[in-house]
């Protein structure tokens, strides 16, 4: 394992400065997803890189993914809801002034997701090969 | 107004995931009553599909060149309906089953859906993207008992059909460049357009291959029999894996056939592989020892019966080939299930030390008998019909002796497999008819798809007409000369197997025979590349 | 062949083909399932990269923002398209390391052959 | 068999396939291509042609890659050999 990440004098105090950033890049990246490069999955990989990132500071942290898996399940209900709601079961529906919150709501539901799915993987193999 | 096919699709996997939410007490209940309403939408789609022809929605209410389009019509309704039947069968017999949780609701509904997805979905994108989910959902229903013994098993199989999807994926993209659109129905006209064919060999090639394995074609069946027969996967995933998930390769077959089929005629190369494979199939079944497995190779054979019915240009043996997808789905998850109880009750899979299930356990024993007369096409049931169909479509004389060898070693692997039921029982006192607590429900299960075998053959022929919309006649005057044939089949099946067959020195080394990952992937690679080389020869 | 031969040879959809059969090279050789894996990895790399490089046109900008007229824009399907595998693949990776170390505790090996021995024991 | 006739035998393989390729290859247009272009801004309401296509457009797509992590996600905490899903009994 990463065993210098028990040296948290200057690794910690980096990765800790970057978070800020990260989380910001995340949501931009999430957010504006439907109108320049960018998007939920691509988003929800940067979130994950900041709980990554968490992890690897404080290398303490299993007992989030219950919770974690929990949320994921949650998400992915929204993720299946809302298109079935709005998109597919009346076609046409969405016009104008709604569709761009449609996009961002899935942009960002699929961006919480991936960032919690992918957490989820790293922290099980962290905590296998520990 | 027709129904919203989106819903058979997402519907069960919505279920799933609500039953996350609840009790598990509630989770084993409601799983199987959250067919019936699924039953009466796939109905009324039906119905629609009956009365108005085939219909096509796209997903959203875009074009259908732009959206994922679903195709309703009267094969692709009848593998839903057929679905919804059998898992609803096979929710009700798992009830009782330790290691049923939450997830495992979860995942088996969810796998529903992405089933009924593969039957409908009309975008080969698509297609591909709920093949890859299903695969990954398989390997993970099939190591699902805590220590599984079958990590090796599904190590090769998840990794050699990741490998058969990338080829897929790679065929994908060629033919995108070649032809510009991914869903079947723009890929059919743009294909029916080509003059030359050579630009389509390479997307043909690739796709193929990866749907070959997907239907367990020779040489690529090697690891259905390893997902489906491994030891430690619930009985209820190894029957719908035998009985429903393969079909899916093999619809896809049809299916992507029936957009090449204008510019590249690849029937009489499947045709020959196809024979190969029932024959190679049924004499590895014969070899084998562990019930499970023994029924796994046999899977392998019967694909190959149905393949050849799809291959060989006559109607009658194509409808024959559909009405066997179906026929083989109920027996062979009869077989499963029943296998299941047996294992259960004996505590081992050895064939050779498993007597008596007749006297121990009544009913299990009724609905194994019922589904072995279905499979080996006794007189009356279902399997005789769809055999004699394909039969028809036999236009050469060594097709039709082919065919009468295939049903010859189906008999003689059946023959062995029946002899658990004879015997002396283990024990002395005699057993309750549904064979002791707890088997009642499944047994009833086990009973009622055992059944459905004989229903299926004696109205075969209105069945038929319901589900594909044609008249298939059936010449009953012909019914003495059947019986005799399929008399002369089991004398001479028992009398080969008993005398000469069961002591043979290269049986056994057949069952040896278990290629390696590495082999798979080889003989994917040899698969493809003998693809290109015989279709530029052609073409 | 001259030197700007082999250059104008070396294109995405060539290179993805090489790589699709270098994967299944690994495939088919190589004994440890770690490197297997792997192979599976490059082969899907190579499907993306013939994906994004096959239907992309010369001179072509990005299919986003208001489209100008002179100017052609990339076909963005077979982008999102990736976007879906890409996710796909990272899905089917971890699930096959994850088999791999429960194949490994069982067993003591992540080779095939001595898994597929141990197991027929 | 040994490794080079294998690394041999694919690279003939891989020969024939490039050549193929190279020889019998004719492009064609995507059909959807104009309306990707043209009508996803006023249909969709997004300006990134890609994000309309997985969220709108082949949103059924994305919903079976969703599913995907998540089954993904259950498999690595279930298969994995410290043992299984402590939500479940």
């Amino acid at each position: 394992m990463i065993r210098m990440s028990h040296d948290r004098s200057l690794f910690g105090r980096l990765i800790g400065l970057l978070y800020p950033f990260m989380l910001l890049l995340s949501f931009y990246i999430i957010l504006n997803g439907h109108a320049s490069p960018g998007g939920g999955f691509q988003g929800g990989a940067v979130l994950a890189t900041v709980l990554i990132s968490r992890y690897l500071t404080y290398p303490v942290a299993d007992f989030r993914r219950k919770h974690l898996q929990m949320a994921e399940k949650i998400l992915f209900g929204a993720i299946l809801l809302l298109p079935i709601l709005l998109l597919f079961s009346r076609p046409g529906w969405l016009i104008a002034p709604y569709d761009r919150w449609y996009l961002v709501a899935m942009n960002v539901l699929i961006g919480l997701k991936v960032g919690t799915g992918l957490s989820i993987i790293f922290y099980r193999f962290a905590a296998e090969t520990r | 107004m027709m129904v919203p096919l989106f819903i058979l699709i997402l519907g069960p996997v919505l279920a799933g995931l609500a039953l996350l939410a609840l009790p598990l007490r509630w989770g084993k209940v409601l799983a199987p009553i959250s067919q019936i309403p699924l039953a009466v939408l796939a109905g009324q789609a039906f119905l629609a599909v009956r009365r108005d022809g085939p219909q096509l929605q796209v997903i959203g209410g875009w074009p259908s060149s732009v959206g994922i389009a679903l195709r309703a019509e009267l094969l692709s309704l009848d593998l839903v309906m057929l679905n919804i039947l059998l898992f609803a069968c096979l929710l009700l017999y798992n009830t009782g089953k330790p290691y049923v949780n939450r997830t495992f609701l979860f995942l088996f509904l969810s796998f529903q859906g992405l089933l009924n997805g593969i039957f409908l979905s009309s975008d080969l994108f698509n297609i591909f993207v709920l093949v890859e989910v299903a695969t990954v959902v398989i390997s993970l229903l099939i190591l699902f008992k805590p220590n599984s013994e079958s990590i090796y098993d599904g190590s090769i199989y998840l990794l050699t059909n990741i490998v058969a999807m990338t080829f897929f994926l790679f065929g994908l993209g060629l033919l995108y460049k070649t032809t510009g659109a991914v869903n079947f129905d723009s890929l059919k006209r743009v294909i029916a357009s080509f003059e030359d064919s050579e630009r389509l060999i390479l997307p043909y090639a690739f796709l193929m291959t990866a749907v070959s394995l997907k239907a367990a074609l020779m040489p690529l069946f090697s690891w259905l029999p390893k997902a489906h027969g491994t030891p430690g996967a619930p009985t209820v995933v190894s029957a719908v894996l035998s009985g429903l998930y393969v079909k899916g390769g093999v619809y896809l077959f049809f299916r992507l056939q029936d957009i090449f089929e204008p510019v590249l005629d690849t029937r009489s190369l499947f045709l020959v592989l196809s024979l190969m494979t029932a024959v190679i199939g049924f004499v590895l079944a014969i070899a084998q020892k562990d019930i499970k497995l023994i029924l796994a190779y046999h899977t392998v054979s019967q694909i190959g019966l149905i393949m050849t019915g799809l291959n060989m240009d006559h109607d009658y043996a194509r409808y024959g080939a559909l009405y066997h997808i179906i026929n083989h789905a109920i027996f062979k998850a009869t077989l499963f299930l029943t296998a299941g109880l047996v294992i259960e009750r004996y505590k081992t899979r050895q064939i050779g030390q498993i007597r008596g299930v007749w006297r121990e356990m009544p009913a299990v024993a009724l609905a194994s008998l019922l589904a072995i007369l279905g499979i080996t096409g006794a007189p009356l049931f279902n399997g005789s019909m769809s055999k004699a169909w394909i039969m028809v479509g036999a236009d050469q004389a060594w097709l039709g002796i082919a065919l009468y060898v295939i049903n010859l070693g189906t008999v003689i692997s059946f023959v062995k497999y029946s002899s658990m039921l004879w015997g002396k029982a283990p024990e002395k006192a005699k057993r309750p008819f549904w064979g002791g607590p707890g088997h009642r429900l499944p047994a009833l299960v086990c009973l009622f798809l055992g059944t459905l075998c004989l229903l299926g053959g004696v109205l075969s022929e209105p069945m038929t007409r319901l589900l594909f919309g044609v008249a298939l006649p059936v010449d009953w005057s012909q019914y003495g000369r059947k019986t005799g044939v399929f008399l002369l089949l089991l004398i001479a099946g028992t009398a080969i197997y008993h005398l000469g067959l069961k002591h043979w020195r290269y049986l056994q080394q057949a069952r040896d025979l278990d290629l390696s990952f590495h082999d798979i992937c080889l003989t994917m690679a040899a698969f493809f590349a003998a693809l290109v080389i015989v279709l530029k020869i052609w073409y | 062949m001259s030197i700007n031969a082999l250059l104008d040879w070396i294109s995405g959809e060539h290179i993805s083909l090489v790589l699709f059969f270098v994967g299944l090279y690994g495939l088919t050789a190589r004994r440890n399932m770690l490197k297997s894996i792997l192979s599976v990895g490059i082969m899907q790399a190579a499907a993306i990269l013939y994906f994004l490089s096959a239907d992309l046109a010369e001179d072509s900008v990005p299919p986003v923002g208001e489209s100008v007229a002179g100017q052609a824009m990339a076909d963005p399907l077979p982008q999102a398209m990736m976007i879906t595998d890409i996710v796909i693949g990272i899905g089917v990776t971890a699930i096959a390391l994850t088999l791999m170390i429960h194949l490994y505790h069982r067993y003591g090996t992540t080779n095939w052959q001595k898994a597929r021995d141990k197991r027929h024991e | 068999m040994a490794r080079w006739i294998k690394a041999v035998g694919l690279a003939l393989l891989a020969g024939l396939v490039i050549w193929l390729y190279d020889q019998g290859h004719v492009p064609a247009d995507p059909l959807a291509l104009a309306q990707y272009l043209g009508g996803a801004l006023a249909e969709t309401g997004a300006p990134n042609r890609v994000a309309a296509i997985y969220l709108n457009y082949r949103m059924f797509d994305s919903l079976f890659e969703t599913m995907m992590l998540l089954v993904c996600v259950l498999a690595v905490v279930r298969l994995s050999w410290r043992g299984h899903d402590p939500d479940e009994p």
